[in-house]
């Protein structure tokens, strides 16, 4: 159980070497050097699989991490302490999370190389991959927000790039432009609450943070009139909803799906919109603290059912999947806000995995009929079986349907949040978090069967869009009957069907829908829920660091163990715990029936057609919702044209109708009347006696100086000497 | 270690003796030993030098298929004898328009600067004149008087050719200084000390103990110095400012009877001493090939000997190079210098530095035999 | 008696080629003075027991600022240049005159008295130490001090060094026409 | 014979003739002649101070860094007299007067 630098730094190193070769000699090895960024994800797969193992098949207590620190530098000066460390901390949240985001990049690099092969930008795409998810790595091995705030930049940097990687459309400069400075709305307040943070403790690390938290060092200390730990809270919280496009910020993820379709899974899925999640669960103590816990369910709310609301009306396929994935990850924060830790960060892994299936699945279609409007595709599903398959388990994990991955998870944040809302006795208006949830929920597998029948039963509607086909550059490849059946092949198809395959309940939960009814691998399979909690902060009090190059000391036999008791059941001391139980019942219910009810209302309207669908119903609600409820225009139209040309234009008016009416015209009639005087006090007083005076005086002076500043260096030394030695003569040494 | 010449004899017997007769008086004994060691190693080297000439004209004979010199003595040995009373003879010419002062001294710094490097020699481990702290930096740094010299010859004489040869000579010497001193620089770092003494001390017993064996980079070193000593000396291939066909003789063209004599007298000594470095430093010098625990006089004549054989075997070497290859352009010689020798050397440099401490100062052969 | 002997003709060697260089007119010889009062200063410090000092001046000033100061003599041709500048005392040449002598003399006269005066002082404070004919290694100690209590004056001149190099060799570049 | 006193004497002949040099003559090269001369002797001093009177070698490393700022110096200072000649045609101190008036 040695960990060492040897054993940790490749995860992280082996992308960033791989990038750094792709990027100077990319172009001189063989297909452009995707395979050695596939290679050395899977280099990093292989030592995540290691740490995986040691933490979660039962080395390791719930409670044991690693953390490693070195010095990046000091500044300490006597008693001012001004020194950064950096570290890697390496909890069982951080280990899982490694294995998901190296094993889902892996099979998306492998995806890619069928996907972008014979593509122009293949070699740009094979740089930015690799950086992308080394800086997602370095991400989740950080044991300081500031190191994350590194990764996170270098994130954003990279899905700008790889969002834009198509430079000559401008569409996609324009959506790459989007997502970068989005993101930086959220990041400005990012770094601000790390400098909050920074004020208080003097550090960034998570276990300094957690210790501070438990000494009560944040108590009574406050920035502008709030608590310091609502601000720093909200700060980073506001950080997160950047990166994982929540409710006001979240226009940025639908226009990144300008980039390729694997780019957008890793974006999407596997990396970047989790890590908001990741920071929140992260600082989930420090939000508690700053009692944000209900602010960021409201917003999670919003933005499930929101998102869910958009992609009803959405014909395109990946914008389809960008919309659920905000909702999803409005799920994910309605988690974080109810206090279901566990499920937020198993809905994130769970949602990792089937939505990176749902977008290489999508990919897969467009790469094959080179169309990705729902209206235009249909019946492929005796075209593409496998795809067909994989998506199929997808779209049933992410509806919530039982036995899939989506229900587990989905569903326990969902009846945490029925406890939240309705029974805790909080304030009776968050009951909005559950109606929510749940609504969106029912939307949820509504639009997504939507798709998956829009595209995959139904008859072929390839055939009729002929008429306009030519403006695409492959033109003959878009005909119904040119569509070529879809082999097995282990870079197109078996990363989905590897993917699919997770997809299942049973390899998250204890029991085959989650909810311990049904108890299939015993009590050890249920290791998400004992493994995974929030962090008890009163242990990081006084914990020793461990310098970074040490080997682990601690002999295997003497850690703890995880203990696989009967934590699962709802019969601990807490007099709510019946509640919570009976809350988890009545909501695993109603989002089955809720589920169902979506699923077959798809089922009606878009293979029996016996109902017609909504939108033309309500074509006013259905126009809001194509235009995103208006939020791009929001942010143009009335924050840009309006509120800062406004103030442009009042800023404008107040320099040309006010400051230079007033201030600058009298000013000038103020200086005409002084000029007078001036005038006359020039002519006689500066000019006669000032200047003339002065080189006559000049004139004068310069008589001696001239003989002494004759420009002859030997002359210098002379006076340089004769000077010295009266010195030495005069002191009397 | 042995300070000096003196200090090394004071420990044998017949010192007391000599002492005695001297009537106690140190500072006269030492200065006589000095005297005649250094009259001693002045006339073996003169006669190095000398028979230097004659092997180079033997050995040129031979690699062209001729005879060579055979009329004086035996197989001619004693050639270089009567070129040198030749020389004597000869009627010394001074140009009109020369520089006299600096026509005189030319060939005087390049005998000095020469002779002044004997000092330092490692004959053996006690025949040594002075074993000084700075020994082969010294031996560098008094080397370059050579250089001061023949560019001092070019410009006394006056003459275009010589002038040019003068240019050409200063510059390729203070050049290739470069190269070589940090070769030797390299096997400083190995040694530990710039002594001769310590030096030698490192390379004891087998040849895998030499220092050229030591390492890749010391290898390599050794012919980086080699060629850097080639061109230091302006010996062929690097023999530009003397170039025959170009400057009919370069630096010393205006140079007649015993001046011209110290040039070539200087070269040729300056060819054994940079050979004798060489042997010192990268092939273990007089180091016998094993240990006897025991210093007697006839040892240290034994390790004379290894050292002449090693010095005169690079010696052959150099005037074979001399005799097969041509002769490089200006351009190429400086390129080869700043382009490439000096480059590696450097790395040469870094490359010995890491090995010592990767390896913990071991050499190769401690590597593949197992440390003793 | 070495030492004594070594110091006697060192000064020698230092105080009288350097008044050689003084004194002579020609520019060439003036350069090859120095260097006999280059290489009589590192006797000096050889008898001072510095040997590593005293080979680093030969080191770097036989191998290398001699040689570059010929160098610069016979680029710049050697003549005896006279000035087309008026100046105080007409025209002087550029190996001087007895008016340019006169005054460095006199300059001379003022700093022989101020110093004489200093040494004075100091004879008094130090008195005259004996030492043996031992003579430690400086080698290692003086690498020590280089590499620890003066390190940064040690990396400060290799950069200046390298400044040097690099200037020299583009101030002195030939430039092209037009 | 040997003493600091005579160490400073030959220093101070040293310095009294680079600074003569240095006065005396209107060759650029010249003055850089005395400006080594005086440049050795204050190095001699150091090294002498180091022996007589501190005793330890901090003189020995000044007198190093000396001799590497005269090196330099010599470079920066000779090649600005190659410069020089290239464009005056001379190198009489006094004709350097482009920047007078």
């Amino acid at each position: 159980m040695e960990y060492t630098v040897g054993n940790i730094a490749p995860i992280f190193l082996s992308p960033v070497i791989a990038f750094v070769i792709n990027a100077f000699f990319g172009r001189k090895l063989p297909r452009q050097g995707d395979w050695l960024a596939t290679l050395s994800i899977f280099i990093s797969f292989i030592f995540s699989a290691r740490i995986f193992g040691d933490f979660v098949f039962g080395t390791f207590a719930t409670d044991f991490f690693i953390h490693k620190t070195f010095t990046w530098f000091d500044l300490s000066h006597g008693a001012n302490i001004w020194k950064v460390d950096m570290g890697i901390y390496i909890d069982n949240m951080a280990a899982i999370m490694l294995l998901m985001v190296s094993g889902v990049a892996f099979l998306i690099h492998l995806f890619s190389t069928w996907y972008m092969d014979h593509d122009e930008k293949h070699g740009r795409f094979f740089v930015f991959l690799p950086l992308f998810t080394s800086a997602m790595l370095g991400l989740v091995l950080s044991d300081n927000l500031f190191s994350l705030f590194i990764f996170w930049e270098i994130m954003g940097f990279c899905s700008y790039s790889l969002i834009g990687i198509y430079n000559k459309k401008e569409a996609a400069g324009d959506a790459s432009l989007k997502a970068f400075m989005t993101t930086r709305v959220g990041d400005v307040f990012l770094l601000l609450g790390m400098v909050a943070i920074w004020m208080v403790i003097g550090s960034v690390a998570y276990v300094d943070i957690y210790a501070a938290i438990a000494e009560g060092k944040f108590a009574g200390q406050t920035v502008i009139g709030i608590s310091l730990a609502t601000f720093a809270g909200l700060c980073i919280f506001l950080g997160g909803m950047g990166k994982s496009a929540q409710f006001p910020l979240h226009v940025w993820l639908p226009d990144a799906m300008m980039g390729p379709t694997p780019g957008s899974a890793l974006i999407h899925a596997a990396t970047m919109v989790a890590a908001g999640v990741y920071l929140s669960l992260r600082m989930y103590p420090l939000m508690v603290l700053g009692d944000l816990t209900w602010f960021i369910a409201v917003i999670g709310a919003i933005t499930a059912f929101g998102a869910a609301t958009i992609a009803l009306v959405q014909t395109d396929i990946k914008a389809v999947l960008a919309f659920s994935t905000i909702s999803q990850l409005g799920y994910m924060m309605i988690g974080v806000g109810v206090g279901s830790y566990n499920a937020a960060f198993m809905h994130l892994i769970t949602h990792a995995i089937f939505k990176a299936c749902l977008f290489l699945s999508a990919g897969s279609v467009i790469h094959s009929v080179h169309e990705q409007e729902m209206p235009k595709l249909g019946g492929l599903r005796k075209y593409l079986p496998y795809t067909h398959f994989a998506m199929m388990c997808c779209t049933l994990a992410i509806a919530g349907i039982p036995f899939f991955s989506g229900f587990v998870s989905k569903d326990r944040i969902l009846g945490d949040a029925l406890y939240f809302g309705f029974i805790a006795g909080q304030n009776p208006l968050l009951a909005i978090v559950p109606i929510l949830g749940f609504a969106g929920a029912g939307l949820t597998a509504f639009y997504m069967f939507r798709m998956m029948f829009l595209t995959f039963y139904g008859e072929n509607r390839m055939g009729h869009h002929d008429s306009h086909g030519d403006e695409h550059a492959h033109g003959d490849h878009h005909h119904g009957h040119d569509i070529h059946h879809e082999h097995l092949d282990a870079r197109s198809n078996v990363p989905l069907l590897i993917l699919s395959v997770f997809t299942l309940g049973v390899w998250f939960a204890g029991s085959l829908t989650g909810q311990g009814i049904v108890k299939v691998f015993g009590e050890k399979t249920e290791w998400f829920k004992i493994l995974v909690e929030a962090p008890k902060v009163e242990r990081f009090v006084k914990h020793p660091r461990e310098a970074f190059g040490s080997t682990d000391s601690r002999v295997k036999a003497e850690l703890p163990k995880a203990k696989y008791d009967h934590q699962s059941g709802y019969a601990g001391p807490n007099p709510d715990d019946h509640k919570i139980h009976s809350a988890h019942v009545v909501g695993a219910w109603m989002s089955i029936v809720i589920a169902f009810l979506g699923v077959f209302i798809a089922f009606l309207m878009y293979i029996k057609k016996s109902i017609k669908p909504l939108a033309s119903m309500f074509p006013g609600y259905t126009e809001t919702l194509k235009n995103k409820y208006y939020f791009d225009n929001l942010y143009v139209d009335v924050i840009i044209k309006k509120g800062l040309l406004g103030l442009n234009r009042f800023l404008s008016w107040f320099d040309m109708g006010i400051f230079d009416r007033f201030a600058v015209d009298g000013w000038a009639a103020v200086n005409r009347v002084l000029f007078k005087a001036s005038k006359w006090f020039d002519n006689v007083v500066v000019d006669a006696i000032g200047v003339d005076g002065t080189g006559v005086a000049v004139n004068l002076f310069n008589l001696v100086l001239r003989i002494v500043q004759s420009g002859k260096i030997q002359f210098y030394f002379i006076m340089l000497i004769v000077v010295l030695a009266s010195y030495i003569w005069t002191v009397n040494i | 270690m042995n300070q000096t010449l003196v200090s090394y004899l004071s420990q044998y017997e017949f010192y007391d003796v000599l002492l005695a007769v001297f009537g106690k008086n140190e500072g006269l004994l030492a200065f006589t030993i000095y005297l005649l060691a250094a009259l001693a190693i002045v006339g073996l080297c003169a006669t190095i030098g000398g028979l230097g000439t004659y092997a180079e004209r033997k050995i040129s004979a031979d690699l062209q298929q001729r005879m060579g010199p055979n009329r004086v003595g035996p197989y001619g040995l004693l050639q270089f004898l009567a070129d040198g009373v030749k020389m004597m003879t000869k009627e010394d010419i001074m140009p009109f328009t020369a520089d006299k002062f600096l026509f005189y001294l030319a060939p005087m710094l390049a005998l000095i600067g020469v002779f002044a490097t004997l000092a330092v020699l490692p004959w053996s481990s006690g025949f040594m004149m002075a074993d000084l702290n700075v020994g082969v930096f010294y031996l560098i740094a008094i080397s370059s008087l050579v250089g001061v010299s023949v560019f001092l010859g070019g410009y006394a004489s006056n003459s275009k050719w010589s002038m040019l040869g003068g240019m050409r000579g200063a510059s390729q010497i203070i050049s290739y200084e470069i190269p070589v001193t940090i070769s030797i620089l390299a096997i400083t770092l190995l040694s530990g000390g710039m002594s001769f003494g310590t030096i030698l001390s490192h390379q004891q017993g087998t040849p895998v103990n030499w220092f050229i064996f030591h390492n890749p980079f010391a290898f390599v070193a050794f012919f980086v110095y080699a060629i850097g000593a080639l061109a230091e000396t302006n010996r062929a291939p690097f023999d530009l400012p003397e170039a025959e066909s170009e400057l009919v003789s370069g630096y010393h063209t205006e140079y007649t009877g015993m001046r011209f004599g110290f040039f070539a007298l200087a070269e040729y000594i300056e060819v054994f001493v940079v050979c004798g470095v060489g042997a010192a430093l990268f092939l273990g010098g007089g180091n016998l090939p094993f240990n006897l625990d025991i210093d007697i006089i006839p040892l240290q004549f034994a390790q004379v000997v290894i050292f002449m054989t090693k010095a005169l075997l690079l010696y052959y070497v150099v005037i074979w190079v001399r005799w097969t290859l041509p002769r490089l352009r200006v351009d190429q010689l400086m390129s080869i210098c700043w382009k490439y020798l000096t480059p590696i050397a450097i790395v040469n440099l870094m490359g010995c530095a890491i090995w010592l401490v990767v390896f913990n100062g071991k050499s190769m052969a401690d590597l593949i035999f197992g440390s003793h | 008696m070495f030492v004594q002997l070594l110091f006697a003709l060192s000064a020698l060697l230092t105080v009288g080629c350097a008044i050689a260089v003084a004194v002579t007119k020609n520019i060439m010889h003036s350069c090859i003075f120095l260097l006999g009062s280059l290489l009589g200063i590192a006797g000096l410090y050889a008898t001072l027991g510095a040997d590593f000092v005293a080979v680093t001046q030969i080191m770097v000033y036989v191998g290398g600022v001699v040689i570059l100061m010929l160098f610069a003599v016979m680029l710049t041709g050697g003549k005896d240049f006279v000035s087309r500048a008026q100046n105080l005392l007409g025209l002087a040449p550029a190996m001087g005159n007895k008016w340019t002598y006169a005054i460095g003399l006199l300059v001379g006269l003022v700093v022989l008295l101020t110093n004489v005066k200093l040494i004075m002082n100091i004879s008094k404070a130090y008195p005259a130490k004996v030492f043996g004919n031992d003579f430690p290694s400086t080698v290692n100690q003086i690498g020590h001090l280089l590499i620890k209590e003066h390190v940064l004056a040690f990396e400060l001149s290799s950069v200046l060094l390298l400044g040097a190099l690099v200037g020299a060799a583009i101030i002195a570049r030939p430039r092209k026409q037009g | 014979m040997m003493s600091l006193v005579s160490y400073l004497i030959i220093s101070l002949i040293l310095f009294i003739v680079g600074l003569v040099v240095m006065i005396a003559r209107k060759n650029i090269i010249a003055i850089l002649l005395g400006i080594e001369l005086i440049l050795n002797a204050a190095a001699l001093n150091f090294v002498a101070y180091s022996r007589y009177v501190t005793n330890n070698l901090d003189g020995h490393v000044f007198s190093l860094f000396i001799i590497v700022i005269a090196a330099a110096e010599s470079a920066i200072g000779l090649a600005i007299v190659i410069r020089f000649f290239q464009i005056k045609e001379t190198i009489h101190v006094d004709e350097a007067t482009q920047l007078r008036n």
